[in-house]
């Protein structure tokens, strides 16, 4: 394999970055102490994993030094085989749809471990989940070949699981269980169906196998049935980990029961995999498939939105409520992405981000509540406000955020979001507007119970203000939320090259010659278009704007000229 | 029609600095204020002052058909879509932003008054600056985005100053209240402007107004207006949005003045004078905007009669003056209703702070049956709230005379400016007329309760410190002059008329000549009624009032339940809502869509269960099976 | 004529040596009572077996034959007896010390047995013809039969002898039926020479007699409907005995089905005649398997109904004999040997010593076993994750992989949807065992499983430790074994 | 050779249900005994003279002794009638004649004939023992093990072991 | 005779053994089920033998009357076994192990 040279030739900083969290896993080990219970150790324990992270987070900054904005397909890529006979291989690269999701990642990670403190038992094993965790995530964020991409997504199951079941709360075991079995069933479905495909792509291509996610996606030609099952089988599975109503009753059960780590990196990064799994495989290895069911994924985010408004509203439960407004948010993410133009798309993988800043944040919020006073009731709570005015104040930026105000990151990737979607699902869209008040009115509310109001002296009088290390843990957050809210350029330049072309090479394909889907392909009035077709993301795409964009023409998806 | 901005000079401009001094003062006074609690509501007033320099600094730099740009930088750019963070002064911003800047340092100062003793007054001042720099977003925003980012901004610094006391569940729940009511207008704006987006490619409000009025089909235009109307009846409080204003006067008085009264209210309108080019390609959302402004005017005016709140009556009155603004900007007179809105921002923000100074000295006494006679013990006071009351009931030579003036002959002339309005213009203007004379006359209501007659309380009322006064008289002495000055020496509609439609410029009458005098006297009409009526009633004819009230006992209920219209919310909204939030969570979430979840797994599990209940243990069984499921795999797999 | 050559012998070196050590061993019983010795003594001739089982590679032969055509010399019966012999060694370290405990008294007996039962396995395997097929069939059976009832004293273990005796031998029948009917129809019992008779035969017999001798493997593959012993004879057998047959007796039996699957009933007639009974089977097996397991507490049921459902999806890749089904069932099986064999382990290690209790392999026996043993649990957990291919349990991922991919690419695209569905189910009852181990705080725990456990010897810390090595081994680097595995089948 | 089928297939039938009907199964055992040499003639018809013999002696003489044997020194009563499993009695009777019509039909069809039997292949001592030592003779020292493996399961199994003695009324 | 007399009479024998296997209790008389199961296949090997002249059935009938005997050699030691832990020798009494 000439790719080998390559691989040896050159500093590997994405495996590094992958597996640095897992070797300081299992050094974490090596740590002594016994047990991890005294202060001692807890502390040597917590500022290992720390540099651990950190160290993570710099080599993560170093991948974005080297990372070129202007190149549109995978970077700093790492290749070699794996299960050679099956065209497997170990296949790593970053582009400008994971590169943002990858330093969400590493960022969230030394924050999450800083709010470790909390867990009062077993320290050393928490942690060294989050770093299993942590490889997982980035595996899968980086992963090229559909099959290694399977293993770092079914690994991220393995250390959740045990966060969730050794650290949560009453119903952790049903909670944990419940969140595993429900993405594993969707998952294999979605193996089957990568099986399907490879063997079709061998069938095609003489006999050659792969699994490498850009020659599949280049060449694999499908029928518009396949494809809908096909589809239909990788939606599913990356539907649940959205998660997309109907299928998001595990989520709030794994939040309420998980601990505060847990919750932030589920919100944070966990989610986002399962529309990570639609723009990396799911759209591009299915166009036709996808175009297919965009209006029931579009109509389901909508139903989501509201819905999971809705019942936020109706929760007494805080990191309930929270759960359900991430289920709200995700909608958001996932109308914006299947509206599939640029304007919707970047808003939907910028508001990734953002939910992961401002929704993990109020789950370390939460954490704070629930460290001091070991309830998460919203009625145990009222008029915190006058007792801990530095944590009203943050709850109140995070809250600000995460209902879009503008001058926050969440208004710009729900702008965004809606502006872009507007354009394919006028109607739908509309409706999703009401989540934008709905969002208000829960989120509001829930300050308004727990921090407005007369204090109650007997249960939160000794409540106690944010620690100086808790504010280390925020700070970090809370300048993201205005530097993304103010100033999103940076942010979006790094992805936006990236998302064009992939708009451009997969609604390409979304209209294929002979397809029975057809549409006149003059889309003035996007209004008056109505329903899903294959056409739309292609109209959506030429004509946005005034001006419209002619398609490159014959241009292939030239990724391994880039290699 | 002119088309604005295609011969306007671009001139660039260092505008950005207008909203950083309040946003810096914000931080400035919250930090130093935790150290030096009264220092905090110098530095704002500082901060506020210096943002109303450099207004007046632009307001002289502007030239005629001249308009300042500030690009800031990119803020969104994606594709081809792209929206800078991008500030515009041109002579309509400029209005406004002297309104803003100037009764919000005057507010500032008197705030200094007002909140000397309350403990969290540092955070007072934050909020304080943090909304003025919001508005000055709003007003200078160059494109819708950075509107709405102001445009939300002041309705986050409008709940927390509306929550400010937020020991007070009630109060807090008033912000909040405010800000889901505003949001729910906010919804219909980001509608609008993503209809505008997909439409026009751009939110910026020059290249709009160069693109869309050859592009548009009017029912783009109206679709359009009319969601841009309801983001506007959200923040401007007019009918259905207008609940929450009245309950906003949970907030501390200076806020009333500055945000409920002066100047965020009137955003809607601003919004309107500013995309005019929009509104005028869409008569029938014209048509809507005057029938909703029309009953809103009306409705707020019936209630404000029965309230015996002080800050109630003034912020119903708000209301309906609002809708007067509306009623003039629906008729096509941008100019005017820029004009009602100015000289309102002078006269109520001066009652609404005369009121705070009554509210002051009776240690926070806001019912007006509980006052009365206070005009000797403050004289200030007294005397500003009488000129704002002459001013707000539209006697010559009061600010009010002018705008009010303005509107009705704007209504009546309406039809011939927009055919939709044709038969409507005149009605209205009765209308307006009727709510100008009931407008009269709830103020004079309050004035007379308030200040003459006897005291009926139990407090011991005094006359407020300097830093309450001074902003008094100056507002006063606004109210007073202004309409006078805008009228004539300044000329507004001339003025605005570099920056937005404005109809003929009338040079013609001086103001000086007799029969001005005495046309601007007759017309002064429904002010000397409502007025005069308020004084018999309420200073001679006590009883009448009551016997009044007792004789039209339901209606009276009404009006004082405010047309039940909470009540109605509640019922038909607010509650269904909540019911189905519940039934969604406990019926449609746990017990359907988690059910259907947990029933797969139990019928897993079932079934599980049943296919073991097969392991009986008992050997014969198990050879049963075997034979049995041997002969039938042979069978019905391989040999058939 | 030579009635048997050199070369005869040498071929069957490994059985040899076996052979010579279960008579051996008996004599040495006579003479020593040390336990340790016996058990020394046995994996000393299991090695030697072993090294000539390797040294077998250089003189295998596609398609080559010993004595008389009855035993193949081919890459595939050794690659087999390498995987019997393994297993075989890796258990004869796992019984040491602990089979006494279990209650089994007569070591030297046992050891016998279970050599002689490891060479009726390899015959088993290596069988070219239908009567030494069915020979080292019972050569291997019924030497278990008398392991599983060596705890002579244990009620559990003479009924899992009782039921496996009797199940084994009625299902011996059947396939000696259909072994009867195979020679009806084609005159021979060889293999290779029935193939080609079978397949141009029209004959109503060939689908009966094909069925019946599939019949026959099913059982000892312990898939539906012939797997009730399955999980009745694992739990009442003694542990060691248990986890012979779930990895060695499976191995064996796999590979003689996949032998007289695709030699004698290869050809495509007849491989439409048995896919469709296969299908069922595998489905119904991956089924029932995995939903009963659900609900078992004792752990050994538990691997039973497990083991009963990857012999469902072994099946699975029967029927892609030219799609890398055979290179997939090779490596599961391999794999399956691992992890199936170190969970064994550890429940050995962990189940009370008094077998005879009714819940000594209960599931509230694991039990913070994370926190009393951490390294034990952590093994176990990674077989268990392996098991339900779950990553970082990486080989059984690769397994189900191999297996499904195979299946997908031969168009059983429906197996392969019930398989990863029925996969999806098991994680439940693996889990649940981490449940057990890691998330049951102490106040809520039994105050019993807290008991410290026995101490862990050192070959019996080797085999969960070589397990555990290869699990994670051959889930790294899974070529190693696959690209041996594919020649295996390109050899075949 | 009519007349003998005839008489041995009705002596084997009726023996064979007898097994299985018999409620004493010392009867049983009887019965099974009758129907092993019953099909011993079956082998003296087929010209498998010598499996013929073996037949008597194995089967016959010493297996069905030990089972006897074996019978009366557990001393087992009558099997109880209570749950006689009506349904699976009827259930595999009906596969067992769906079967046995089925197997009969095919049989019929393909082997009507009495097949290509010649002198020089009869089942002979000697011609039986060439096969056995030439072709089979892998077999035939694999069938060494499988005694043995019995003979030492046998004894395991039956002895009672020194270590736990039980009662003697246990002890076998 | 033809050779599907002796088979049908083989198959009747086989399925009255499976029969048997099926009712019966007594595991002695279960384990004389099997031993007339396998019987019945003897007799179709020879039966077949004759047919196809040809001695590998009758070869295959030898090797199954040696695992005959070995099957009662320790299917009786595992009856007497049973025996001795449960005091019967009814197959629906050994039932501990199942569900």
């Amino acid at each position: 394999m000439e790719n080998t040279s390559y691989f040896l030739g050159i500093f590997p900083l994405l495996t590094t970055m992958v597996f640095l969290p897992l070797v300081g896993a299992i050094l974490l080990y090596l740590i002594p102490g016994f047990s991890g219970q005294d202060e001692h150790t807890r502390s040597r324990v917590t500022w290992f994993t720390l540099g651990v992270s950190g160290l993570t987070f710099i080599v993560s900054i170093a991948c974005l030094n080297r990372f070129d904005p202007s190149v549109v397909t995978a970077q700093l890529v790492e290749r070699t085989p794996w299960i050679e006979r099956f065209g497997v291989q170990y296949y790593l690269g970053v582009d400008g749809i994971s590169i943002l999701l990858v330093l969400l990642t590493t960022f969230l990670m030394p924050i999450i471990v800083l709010a470790s403190h909390s867990v009062k038992t077993n320290l050393r094993g928490y942690l060294f989940h989050m770093l299993v965790l942590e490889c997982a995530m980035l595996g899968t964020l980086l992963a090229f070949d559909a099959f290694l991409f399977y293993v770092f997504w079914e690994f991220m199951l393995f250390p959740m699981y045990f966060i969730i079941g050794i650290w949560g709360g009453k119903r952790r075991i049903y909670a944990t269980l419940k969140f595993v079995l429900y993405t594993v069933v969707g998952s294999l479905l979605m193996l089957v169906g990568l099986f399907y495909v490879v063997w079709a792509y061998a069938a095609q291509n003489g006999g050659e196998i792969t699994f490498s996610l850009y020659e599949l996606s280049r060449s694999v030609d499908l029928s518009l049935s396949e494809q809908i099952w096909l589809f239909a089988g990788f939606a599913l599975a990356f539907g649940i980990k959205v998660p997309l109503f109907p299928f998001h009753t595990w989520l709030p059960d794994a939040h309420v029961e998980a601990p505060t780590g847990g919750s932030v990196v589920l919100a944070g990064v966990l989610l986002k995999m399962g529309l990570y799994g639609y723009i990396r495989y799911a759209y591009p290895l299915f166009p036709q498939g996808a175009a297919y069911f965009a209006p029931v994924l579009a109509t389901l985010a909508v139903i989501g939105i509201v819905y999971g408004a809705l019942v936020a509203w109706a929760q007494e439960d805080i990191k309930k409520l929270v759960a359900y407004s991430s289920v709200s948010h995700l909608g958001y993410c996932v109308l914006g992405f299947v509206a599939f133009n640029a304007l919707s798309t970047t808003g939907s993988l910028y508001q990734m981000l953002n939910h992961g800043i401002s929704t993990g944040a109020l789950f370390l919020l939460v954490g704070v509540l629930y460290d001091r006073r070991h309830t998460r009731e919203i009625s145990e709570y009222g008029g915190l406000a006058s007792k801990v005015p530095v944590f009203a104040f943050l709850f109140l930026v995070f809250t600000l955020s995460s209902i879009a105000l503008p001058l926050t990151n969440g208004f710009i990737g729900e702008f965004l979001i809606l502006a872009g979607s507007f354009q394919e699902f006028p109607v739908l869209t509309a409706f999703a507007v009401t989540g934008v008040v709905l969002g208000a009115v829960y989120m509001l509310t829930l300050y308004m119970k727990t921090m407005f109001g007369e204090l109650n002296e007997e249960k939160n009088g000794s409540l106690t203000d944010v620690t100086p290390r808790e504010i280390v843990t925020f700070a970090p957050l809370f300048v993201l939320v205005f530097v993304m809210g103010i100033y999103p350029q940076p942010f979006l330049r790094l992805m936006e090259p990236t998302v064009h072309q992939y708009i451009e090479d997969v609604s390409r394909k979304m209209v294929k010659v002979g397809s029975p889907i057809e549409e006149p392909a003059d889309g003035t009035s996007y209004a008056q278009k109505s329903g899903g077709n294959a056409a739309r993301a292609q109209l959506a795409f030429e004509s946005f704007n005034v001006e419209r964009v002619k398609p490159v023409a014959n241009s292939p998806l030239n990724f391994e000229e880039n290699l | 029609m002119e088309s604005m901005g295609s011969h306007r000079e671009i001139v660039d401009a260092s505008l950005a600095i207008i909203p950083l001094c309040p946003l810096v003062g914000a931080m400035v006074a919250y930090i130093v204020g935790q150290k030096q609690k009264d220092l905090a509501g110098w530095i704002a007033t500082a901060a506020s002052t210096l943002a109303f320099l450099f207004v007046v600094k632009n307001f002289f730099a502007l030239g005629t058909n001249q308009v300042l740009l500030d690009k800031s930088f990119v803020w969104l750019s994606v594709g081809n879509f792209s929206i800078d963070f991008a500030f515009q002064f041109d002579h309509l911003t400029a209005v406004m932003c002297l309104v803003v800047t100037g009764i919000g340092s005057l507010i500032h100062l008197y705030s200094v008054g007002y909140m000397a003793h309350d403990e969290s007054r540092p955070r007072f001042f934050a909020y304080l600056n943090l909304f003025l720099f919001s508005m000055l977003l709003l007003v200078l925003g160059a494109n819708l985005l950075v509107l709405f980012v102001g445009w939300e901004g002041v309705g986050l610094c409008s709940y927390l100053l509306i929550g400010f006391w937020h020991k007070n569940i009630a109060f807090a729940g008033a912000g909040r209240k405010a800000f889901v009511v505003n949001r729910i207008g906010d919804a219909a704006f980001l509608l609008a402007m993503f209809l505008i987006i997909m439409n026009y490619g751009s939110l910026d409000f020059m290249a709009l107004s160069r693109v869309m009025p050859g592009e548009t089909s009017e029912g783009l235009a109206t679709l359009i207006s009319v969601l841009l109307f309801i983001g506007a009846t959200g923040k401007s409080a007019q009918i259905p949005l207008f609940v929450w204003l009245p309950d906003a006067m949970a907030g501390p008085t200076p806020v009333s003045a500055l945000i409920h009264a002066a100047t965020m209210v009137t955003a809607g309108v601003y919004l309107m004078a500013r995309l005019n080019f929009l509104f005028e390609m869409a008569p029938l959302a014209m048509l809507v905007v005057c029938m909703v402004a029309g009953l809103t005017a009306l409705v707020a005016a019936t209630i404000a009669l029965v309230q015996n709140d002080i800050k109630k009556v003034l912020a119903y009155s708000t209301v309906s003056q609002l809708g007067f603004m509306f009623l003039a900007a629906g008729a096509g007179a941008y100019w005017v209703a820029i004009f009602h809105l100015v000289t309102h921002a002078f006269f109520k923000a001066c009652l609404f702070l005369g009121s705070g100074s009554v509210i002051h000295a009776c240690h926070h006494e806001q019912d007006m049956r509980h006052m009365g006679g206070l005009q000797r013990v403050m004289p200030f006071t007294a005397a500003t709230y009488w000129i704002s009351t002459l001013a707000i009931a539209g006697i010559f030579p009061f600010a009010g005379y002018f705008s009010k003036h303005h509107i009705l002959s704007a209504l009546e002339h309406a039809g011939a400016h927009n055919p939709q309005l044709f038969p409507w213009g005149v009605p209205l203007s009765y209308i307006a007329t009727f709510a100008a004379i009931l407008t009269a006359f709830y103020v004079t209501r309050s004035a007379a309760m308030t200040f003459l007659g006897s005291y009926r309380g139990h407090a011991h009322p005094h006359e407020s410190p300097w830093q309450m006064v001074v902003p008094l008289v100056v507002l006063a002495g606004l109210a007073l002059v202004g309409g006078v000055f805008l009228e004539g020496a300044l000329s507004l509609q001339h003025y605005l008329g570099h920056a937005i439609p404005v109809g003929d410029v009338h040079h013609g009458e001086s103001m000086a000549s007799f029969s001005f005098l005495l046309n601007a006297l007759l017309h002064s009409w429904p002010g000397f009624l409502g007025v005069g009526l308020a004084l018999f009633l309420y200073t001679q004819a006590k009883e009448i009032p009551g016997k009044i009230a007792r004789a039209f006992g339901p209606f009276t209920q009404v009006l004082a339940n405010k047309y039940y219209v909470d009540e109605l919310y509640g019922a038909i909204i607010v509650r269904p809502l909540e019911g189905m939030a519940r039934f969604l969570w406990k019926g449609a979430d746990q017990a359907v869509i988690d059910g259907s979840v947990n029933g797969t797994a139990a019928v897993v599990e079932i079934s599980g269960e049943l296919i073991r209940t097969t392991s009986t243990g008992q050997l014969r069984h198990y050879g049963f099976f075997m034979f049995v499921g041997t002969l039938f795999i042979i069978f019905f797999y391989m040999a058939l | 004529m030579e009635i048997i050559s050199l070369a005869d012998l040498y071929s069957i070196s490994p059985l040899l040596f076996l052979t010579l050590g279960a008579f051996g061993i008996l004599i040495v019983d006579v003479f020593s009572k040390e336990s340790w010795l016996r058990a020394s003594y046995t994996s000393i001739f299991i090695l030697a077996a072993l090294s000539f089982a390797f040294q077998l590679a250089d003189v295998a032969a596609p398609g080559k034959t010993a004595f008389w055509d009855a035993i193949y010399v081919d890459s595939f019966s050794i690659y087999f007896q390498v995987l019997i012999l393994v297993g075989a060694l890796l258990t004869v370290m796992l019984s040491h010390g602990r089979i006494a405990q279990e209650g089994v008294r007569s070591l030297g007996e046992f050891y016998a047995l279970f050599l002689m039962s490891t060479i009726g396995a390899i015959i088993f395997v290596s069988a070219a013809e239908m009567v030494t097929l069915f020979l080292g069939l019972e050569i291997m059976s019924m030497a278990l039969y008398c392991m599983c009832g060596s705890a002579v004293h244990s009620k559990d273990s003479a009924e899992s002898a009782l039921k496996y005796f009797f199940l084994g031998s009625f299902s011996s029948a059947f396939m000696l039926f259909g072994i009867a009917l195979m020679y009806g129809v084609s005159g021979t019992l060889s293999l290779a020479e029935s193939a080609a008779v079978l397949s141009s035969s029209n004959s109503g017999l060939v689908p009966i007699a094909v069925g019946f001798v599939l019949i026959g493997f099913v059982f000892k593959i312990g898939a539906v409907p012939l797997h009730f012993w399955a999980p009745d004879v694992y739990q009442g057998a003694p542990t060691t005995v248990t986890a012979y047959m779930a990895c060695v007796v499976k191995a064996a039996a796999v590979g003689a089905a996949l032998r007289v699957l695709w030699t004698s009933f290869g050809s495509d007639t007849l491989f439409g005649i048995w896919a469709s009974a296969v299908w069922i089977i595998a489905a119904l097996t991956m089924v029932v398997g995995n939903l009963v397991a659900l609900r078992q507490r004792s752990l050994k049921r538990m691997l039973a109904y497990s083991s009963i459902a990857h012999a469902g999806y072994i099946m699975v890749a029967f029927l892609a004999p030219h799609q890398g089904g055979g290179s997939a069932v090779l490596f599961y099986i391999a794999v399956y040997t691992a992890m199936t064999l170190g969970a064994f382990g550890v429940v050995l290690a962990v189940a009370s010593p008094h077998s005879s209790e009714p819940d000594a392999d209960d599931i509230h026996r694991f039990q913070r076993l994370g926190y009393r043993n951490p390294v034990l649990a952590g093994c176990m957990t990674l077989f268990l994750l392996s098991l339900a291919g779950l990553p970082p349990g990486l080989a059984g991922l690769l397994g189900k992989f191999y297996v499904f991919n195979a299946a997908v690419q031969a168009n059983y695209v429906g197996l392969a949807i019930i398989g990863v569905l029925c996969s999806a189910v098991s994680c439940y009852y693996y889990l649940r065992v981490i449940v057990a181990m890691y998330f049951i705080p102490k106040e809520e725990s039994d105050s019993d499983s807290l008991a410290p456990l026995a101490p862990v010897s050192l070959p019996f810390a080797g085999v969960i430790g070589i397990c555990a090595v290869a699990v994670v081994t051959l889930g790294l680097f899974p070529s190693i074994l696959h690209d041996g595995a594919q020649f295996v089948i390109e050899n075949f | 050779m009519n007349i003998f089928f005839i008489l041995l297939s009705a002596i084997a039938l009726s023996s064979a249900l007898g097994v299985i009907l018999m409620r004493n199964p010392i009867h049983s055992a009887l019965c099974l005994i009758v129907n092993l040499v019953a099909i011993a003639g079956y082998f003296a018809l087929l010209n498998a003279h010598f499996l013929a013999l073996v037949q008597i002696i194995v089967y016959a003489g010493a297996i069905m002794v030990l089972v006897v044997f074996v019978l009366m020194l557990l001393n087992s009563k009558l099997e109880e009638q209570k749950s006689a499993g009506l349904f699976m009695l009827v259930v595999s009777s009906v596969f067992a004649v769906m079967f046995i019509v089925h197997m009969s039909k095919i049989y019929g069809a393909e082997f009507s004939t009495s097949g290509v039997a010649s002198a020089s292949l009869q089942g002979t001592v000697a011609n039986l023992g060439r096969v056995l030592f030439t072709q089979y003779v892998f077999s035939f020292e694999a069938s060494a093990v499988l005694l043995m493996a019995a003979i030492v399961g046998a004894a395991m199994l039956a002895k009672t072991t020194p270590e736990r003695p039980r009662g003697d009324g246990e002890r076998v | 005779m033809s050779t599907s007399s002796y088979l049908t009479i083989s198959i009747i024998l086989f399925s009255i053994g499976t029969i048997g296997f099926v009712v019966r209790r007594n595991a002695i008389v279960v384990f004389m089920c099997v031993e007339l199961m396998l019987n019945a296949v003897n007799l179709a090997f020879v039966a077949f033998a004759r047919h196809h002249g040809s001695l590998e059935g009758e070869a295959a009938v030898f090797f199954v009357m040696v695992v005959a005997a070995a099957e009662a050699a320790v299917g009786l030691a595992i009856i007497i076994a049973v025996f001795r832990n449960h005091r019967s020798i009814e197959t629906s009494d050994a039932d501990h192990l199942r569900l």
